[in-house]
């Protein structure tokens, strides 16, 4: 039975080795720190038992230079594992320039996902291995956290804002996929699996469901049923501001404050028109909140977000390399 | 530490001072000193508070300790906002 | 905070009345800086969503009434200085005056609070209340709600502070009219006192943050 | 002879007692039944993943379990055990006074604990409450069905319980203090509960007026958190855990401070490094409550704040490490004996060095993604918490017990027990360390299968655990009546509060010590005679 006790979760992305690695490093240095303090506990206990008629002359009471060793030694000791720790850290948290993308809506109590080709899956996520991937995620109603141990990955999922998370699966296989941040009664039934498949088994099985519009083309629909297009479109004149090559920008807002026009920018500028007043416009906007679903605002966004520079705004953009803005 | 008797007129100046500062910092909210309006509010908000526990509240008169004790919290109030408000800050950064 | 009886010097405890006095001003105190840190976590909520919201409060804060704002805070700092003075009275002994300052202490603490409840009243007339009623005129009524929510916590914390004190002074004044306080024993004056100063200046935090920032 | 428990009569004599040793019994056996609660609560979650089903009870009541659990542990038991009980039996007796500065405030804070207690109980036995002891909004305000307003009323309420606490032990410390008596010769226990009352002064509001936003919100709209209105939860987590982390120290400063104690006795030697472990307390104290961002490492706070907590965090490591150091250098050329007390010492300095070696793997920001909300956080907070504070906590009673009330316990029951609880706790928790880094989540109702043996290992593990703590109930309780008397001072100890008899008087001292020389000064006159 013991023999089939694993101690590490399978290793399937490019950070897993190396969360391991830091983990087998912090594993023996508490056995070596564990064993040490036991030892010494142990020796002492022996030979100065009461009974024992071990030399206890100049019995010390404190030693400056000990202290100063103890203090300094451990304190060097946590800053490297420290920076070994941060380095990773940062690892995770800036995604590489070219991933898919896959949108992500946690609800009590299931996973929705929806790949840029328009392809949905609910609580299963397929990816192709080699190739990384950067999951876009929000919340319809308490924070989740979205987990995959054998990726060695972990971002909560909260309502009204969008986190991120990115990982490169390496080895074919299906693995856990846990929410790691209670969300109520059936929280532990709020999982799924990620499916990592080869590249080429992939694309077939990403073009065995056409029927799906991509989340850029349900985007400009519903762009367009609900008359966004009326007054943002490109022309002159027109009474909202352009959203050509918005995404990514910097915008100025009326007041004279400024603002990066990204995810949560985009979605308050949808919730709250007039609290996101651009500069030179009237504030005609109603708001459009409770009129979008999660989903949907993730699709306009993405819709947004493939508006690049260039006359041809409006114009179906290629779903796999959305149109990113510059710097911010 | 107490027991100190603080003289009226003492009360009467701060109580004076405490009544200027109040009306000053009401006008000041009305004029436009674009992002000094807050430091200034914020700036005779803290001078009338320290007036208060300097003479209402005895302090100037006390032991150390109290005063040791108030800048403890204070600067464990600090530690509250200035960490929490930094993570605000950096939320975009990368 | 003190554990004298009526009478005694000094609490069994204690070895005589000065550290008696000492330890009582030390709680005192110490139970004041908690009270910064309980009325710290609304600041920080405060700062987060000002800071983040800076249009939406400052509209907000346009419908507070700062006419009755600027009078209940120099109502306040009258009533700081009647509590000064009777502290003053309390220390030379004189009892009459000390009656006198105190009832004028409440008074001016009643006159605050009742003045607190005007506006309370405004508030729900005009349907700023948070929750499914709330109407608000302004472009962001949902930020102005959270304003209005922390505006309703703030005061609301400070006011019942008000009303608690106003009990204690009440104790005070029959303590006072029994003639309980000796220029030797006058402790619990100088404790509520302090505690009555502290709520003070609460407000002339919240004065400012609530009625002031973003007037112009 | 006259003494504290004898002097006066009637249940009326406890109810209105302004003895700090009265009042340190009464929270000894409030304390004692919300341990119990919460242990039962312990031994269901326990007993439902033993499969991995999850087919003993429902998801819902299981969530009810943990969160109650967690409640009836942290706030209950873990926060006031060591200085409710034994600091407030011990502080006024260590520094040679007569009771606190002010015991009235001291008995209210007994009843302020026992009236939240009642409110919180009586939540739980009106439908409980299943937001988790973190109480993370908005799950908490807008979408738990259970009784969370009730909950969060008693858990405010007992709140003032352990502010009042700490303030009393401050102002106790400054102005108390016997003739003589200075901060230096100060037994550790007091530096310990000193660093410890800063922290309840300090942190406990910020918890309060969080949680009375929490009931604000829910109860009256007042939208602070609320996602709809733009509010942020992730302030909510701030707030929390300003003091929820700093909380952790109000457990175990006093629980380090108790095994300053027993190891200088049962080495019957001074403390190796006096200052550096009195000054490490207050350094804790204060970079303890700069860390509290490591609970939200993947919350969604920025990446640089995440990195600023990451590395405080690793510094408030550090004098934690100083203090087993000193511990184990105590030792050395000490004349250990091995009486219950010490194996409870050697049990907490095992378990608090492994507690503390795993928080290094939480501290360390990239590979707390993995473990984080997994069973190695519950693994490693246990190691601190049971094996830590608990092991400290019955160390201590088990020292001061003859002290307490005047009578022996049975020392070979006193270490078989310890033998047991430390065998438990270690098949308990150790394989959820493993758990955790294989990825199961905390606070799952039912789990994949290959989980199943490390968590019937832990299941097993818990069912000793639970025996090894009734052991030490029944054998004490029964000492009570049929141990053998004590004397003054059984262990050849020293301390002021071994210079008076066992009972002490009311007021502690015939006549107000006069303080001539260091704590511990073991040696210097000559041995005392071993325990008999």
């Amino acid at each position: 039975m013991l023999s089939d006790l694993p101690l590490f979760p399978k290793q399937a992305s490019s950070m897993a080795w190396q969360v391991d690695a830091l983990y087998l490093f912090l594993v023996a240095l508490s056995a070596v720190m564990s064993l040490l303090i036991a030892g010494l506990l142990l020796t002492f206990a022996v030979r100065y038992r009461a009974k024992s008629r071990a030399d206890r002359s100049n019995a010390p009471e404190g030693n400056n230079t000990l202290e100063m060793i103890w203090t300094l030694i451990p304190l060097g000791i946590v800053m490297f594992i420290f920076t070994w720790g941060a380095g990773l850290y940062f690892h995770m948290a800036r995604p590489p320039e070219d991933t898919m993308d896959v949108l992500v809506v946690g609800k009590r109590w299931m996973w929705k996902l929806q790949h840029l080709s328009g392809r949905r899956e609910i609580n299963e996520l397929h990816v192709p291995v080699g190739r990384a991937v950067k999951l876009t995620m929000t919340s319809e109603d308490v924070i989740h956290s979205f987990f995959v141990p054998a990726f060695r990955v972990k971002m909560d999922v909260l309502p009204g804002r969008y986190s991120t998370v990115w990982f490169k699966p390496t080895r074919p296989g299906t693995y856990h996929l846990f929410c790691a941040e209670y969300c109520g009664t059936k929280h532990s039934q709020m999982i799924g699996s990620v499916v990592v498949m080869q590249p080429d088994d992939f694309q077939a099985w990403l073009g065995g469901d056409v029927s799906d519009l991509t989340p850029a083309q349900a985007g400009e629909r519903l762009f367009n049923s609900l008359g966004c297009i009326t007054c943002h479109n490109p022309g002159s004149g027109a009474r909202g501001p352009a959203l050509t090559g918005l995404f990514g920008r910097q915008v100025r807002l009326a007041g004279g404050s400024a603002a990066t026009a990204d995810e949560i920018y985009l979605r308050q500028s949808i919730e709250d028109p007039r609290a996101m007043q651009v500069e030179g416009f009237e504030p005609l906007m109603p708001t459009y909140r409770g009129m979008i679903s999660e989903e949907g605002m993730l699709q306009i966004i993405e819709y947004i977000k493939t508006l690049g520079p260039g006359p041809s705004a409006g114009a179906a953009p290629s779903a796999a390399q959305p149109a990113r803005g510059g710097g911010s | 530490m107490s027991g100190h008797v603080v003289p009226p007129r003492i009360y009467f100046a701060v109580f004076a001072a405490l009544m200027i500062l109040t009306a000053l910092t009401v006008w000041a909210a009305f004029q436009d000193f674009g992002p000094l309006n807050t430091v200034i509010a914020l700036g005779i908000a803290c001078v009338k508070a320290t007036l208060v526990v300097l003479y209402f509240m005895h302090v100037r008169y006390g032991g150390r300790l109290v005063w040791v004790m108030i800048s403890g919290a204070l600067i464990w109030l600090g530690i509250l906002l200035v960490i929490t408000l930094a993570d605000y800050a950096s939320r975009g950064w990368l | 905070m003190a554990d004298a009886h009526a009478g005694a010097l000094h609490a069994h405890q204690f070895e005589d009345a000065d550290q008696q006095k000492d330890a009582s001003t030390l709680g005192m105190w110490v139970f004041l800086l908690t009270e910064i840190l309980f009325f710290g976590g609304m600041f920080l909520a405060y700062a987060v969503y000002r800071i983040a919201y800076p249009a939406a409060w400052a509209a907000a804060s346009h419908h507070l009434d700062v006419r009755l704002g600027g009078i209940n805070t120099v109502v306040l700092i009258v009533s700081s200085l009647t509590m000064a003075m009777a502290v003053h009275a309390a220390q030379l002994g004189r009892r009459q005056q000390l009656v006198v300052f105190l009832i004028l202490t409440m008074l001016l603490g009643g006159v605050f609070v009742g003045i607190k409840a005007v506006e309370y009243q405004h508030k729900f007339a005009e349907g700023h209340v948070p929750g499914p009623g709330f109407h608000f005129e302004g472009a962001d009524g949902r930020h102005a709600q959270l304003f209005f929510s922390l505006y309703f916590a703030m005061t609301g914390m400070h006011a019942l502070h008000m009303i608690i004190g106003f009990g204690l002074l009440a104790w005070l004044l029959a303590g006072s009219l029994k003639g309980r306080f000796t220029p030797s024993y006058y402790t619990p004056v100088e404790m509520i006192g302090l505690y009555w100063h502290f709520v003070d200046i609460v407000w002339i935090f919240l004065f400012p943050l609530l009625y002031l920032l973003g007037r112009h | 002879m006259s003494h504290y428990l004898n002097h006066d009569y009637g249940i009326r004599s406890w109810l209105l007692t302004k003895d700090h040793k009265r009042i340190a019994l009464l929270y000894l056996i409030s304390a004692t039944v919300m341990f119990m609660i919460g242990g039962i609560f312990a031994l269901l979650v326990r007993l439902e993943l033993l499969t991995p089903a999850g087919d003993l009870m429902q998801s819902e009541t299981y969530n009810k379990m943990f969160t109650m659990h967690g409640i009836a542990m942290v706030f209950f038991f873990l926060i006031p055990a060591v200085p409710a009980v034994l600091g407030n039996f011990l502080v006024p007796m260590m520094i040679g006074a007569r009771d606190l500065a002010f015991p009235r405030v001291n008995l209210l804070s007994w009843y302020i604990y026992t009236i939240g207690a009642l409110f919180t109980l009586w939540a739980m036995i009106s439908g409980g409450v299943d937001t988790g002891w973190t109480f993370y909004t908005p799950y908490s305000t807008a979408w738990s069905n259970t009784n969370v307003l009730v909950t969060g009323v008693g858990i405010f309420i007992t709140g003032f319980s352990s502010i009042l606490t700490g303030l009393n032990f401050i102002v106790t410390i400054h102005r108390m203090r016997a003739p003589g008596m200075t901060w230096f010769r100060l037994p550790l226990f007091i530096w310990a509960h000193y660093a410890a009352s800063i922290i309840m002064i300090l942190g406990t509001p910020v918890v309060a007026i969080t949680i009375l936003l929490l009931a604000l919100e829910r109860g009256l709209h007042l939208g602070i958190f609320d996602p709809a209105l733009g509010g942020d939860p992730v302030l909510f987590q701030h707030l929390f855990w300003f003091y929820s982390h700093p909380a952790v120290y109000i457990m175990i400063l006093p629980s380090m401070g108790v095994i300053s104690e027993l190891v200088a006795c049962f080495s019957r030697k001074r403390v190796f490094g006096y200052s550096f472990i009195a000054f490490s307390s207050l350094t804790i104290a204060l970079v303890g409550f700069l860390v509290w961002g490591h609970h939200m490492f993947v919350s969604s706070q920025s990446v640089y704040a995440g990195l600023v907590f990451s590395v405080l965090s690793f510094v408030v490591a550090v004098p934690s490490a100083v203090k087993v150091f000193n511990w184990t250098a105590t030792l050395y050329k000490g004349t250990i004996t091995f009486e219950t007390p010490m194996i409870y010492a050697f049990g907490f300095i095992g378990l608090f060095t492994i507690g503390g070696l795993t928080g290094l793997f939480l501290a360390s920001i990239g590979l707390d993604v993995h473990v984080h909300d997994t069973y190695f956080i519950v693994a490693h907070f246990h190691y601190i918490m049971v094996g830590g504070v608990i092991m400290g906590y019955l160390g201590g009673l088990h020292f001061w017990w003859p002290k307490i009330t005047g009578r022996m316990y049975s020392e070979f029951w006193g270490r078989i027990s310890a033998a047991i609880i430390f065998i438990g706790f270690n098949l308990t928790f150790f394989p959820q360390f493993i758990l955790g880094y294989l990825g199961m989540p905390r606070r799952y109702h039912a789990y994949p299968e290959e989980f199943q043996v490390l968590n019937v290992m832990s299941t097993a593990g818990a069912s000793i655990l639970g025996v090894g703590y009734l052991i030490p109930l029944v054998y004490l309780f029964w000492s009570m009546r049929y141990g053998k008397p004590a004397s003054d001072n059984p262990w050849g100890a020293r301390g002021l509060e071994w210079t008076t008899p066992s009972p002490p008087p009311v007021e502690n001292f015939p006549v107000t010590p006069v303080v001539t020389e260091e704590a511990y000064a073991y040696g210097t006159h000559g041995k005392e005679s071993p325990v008999g």
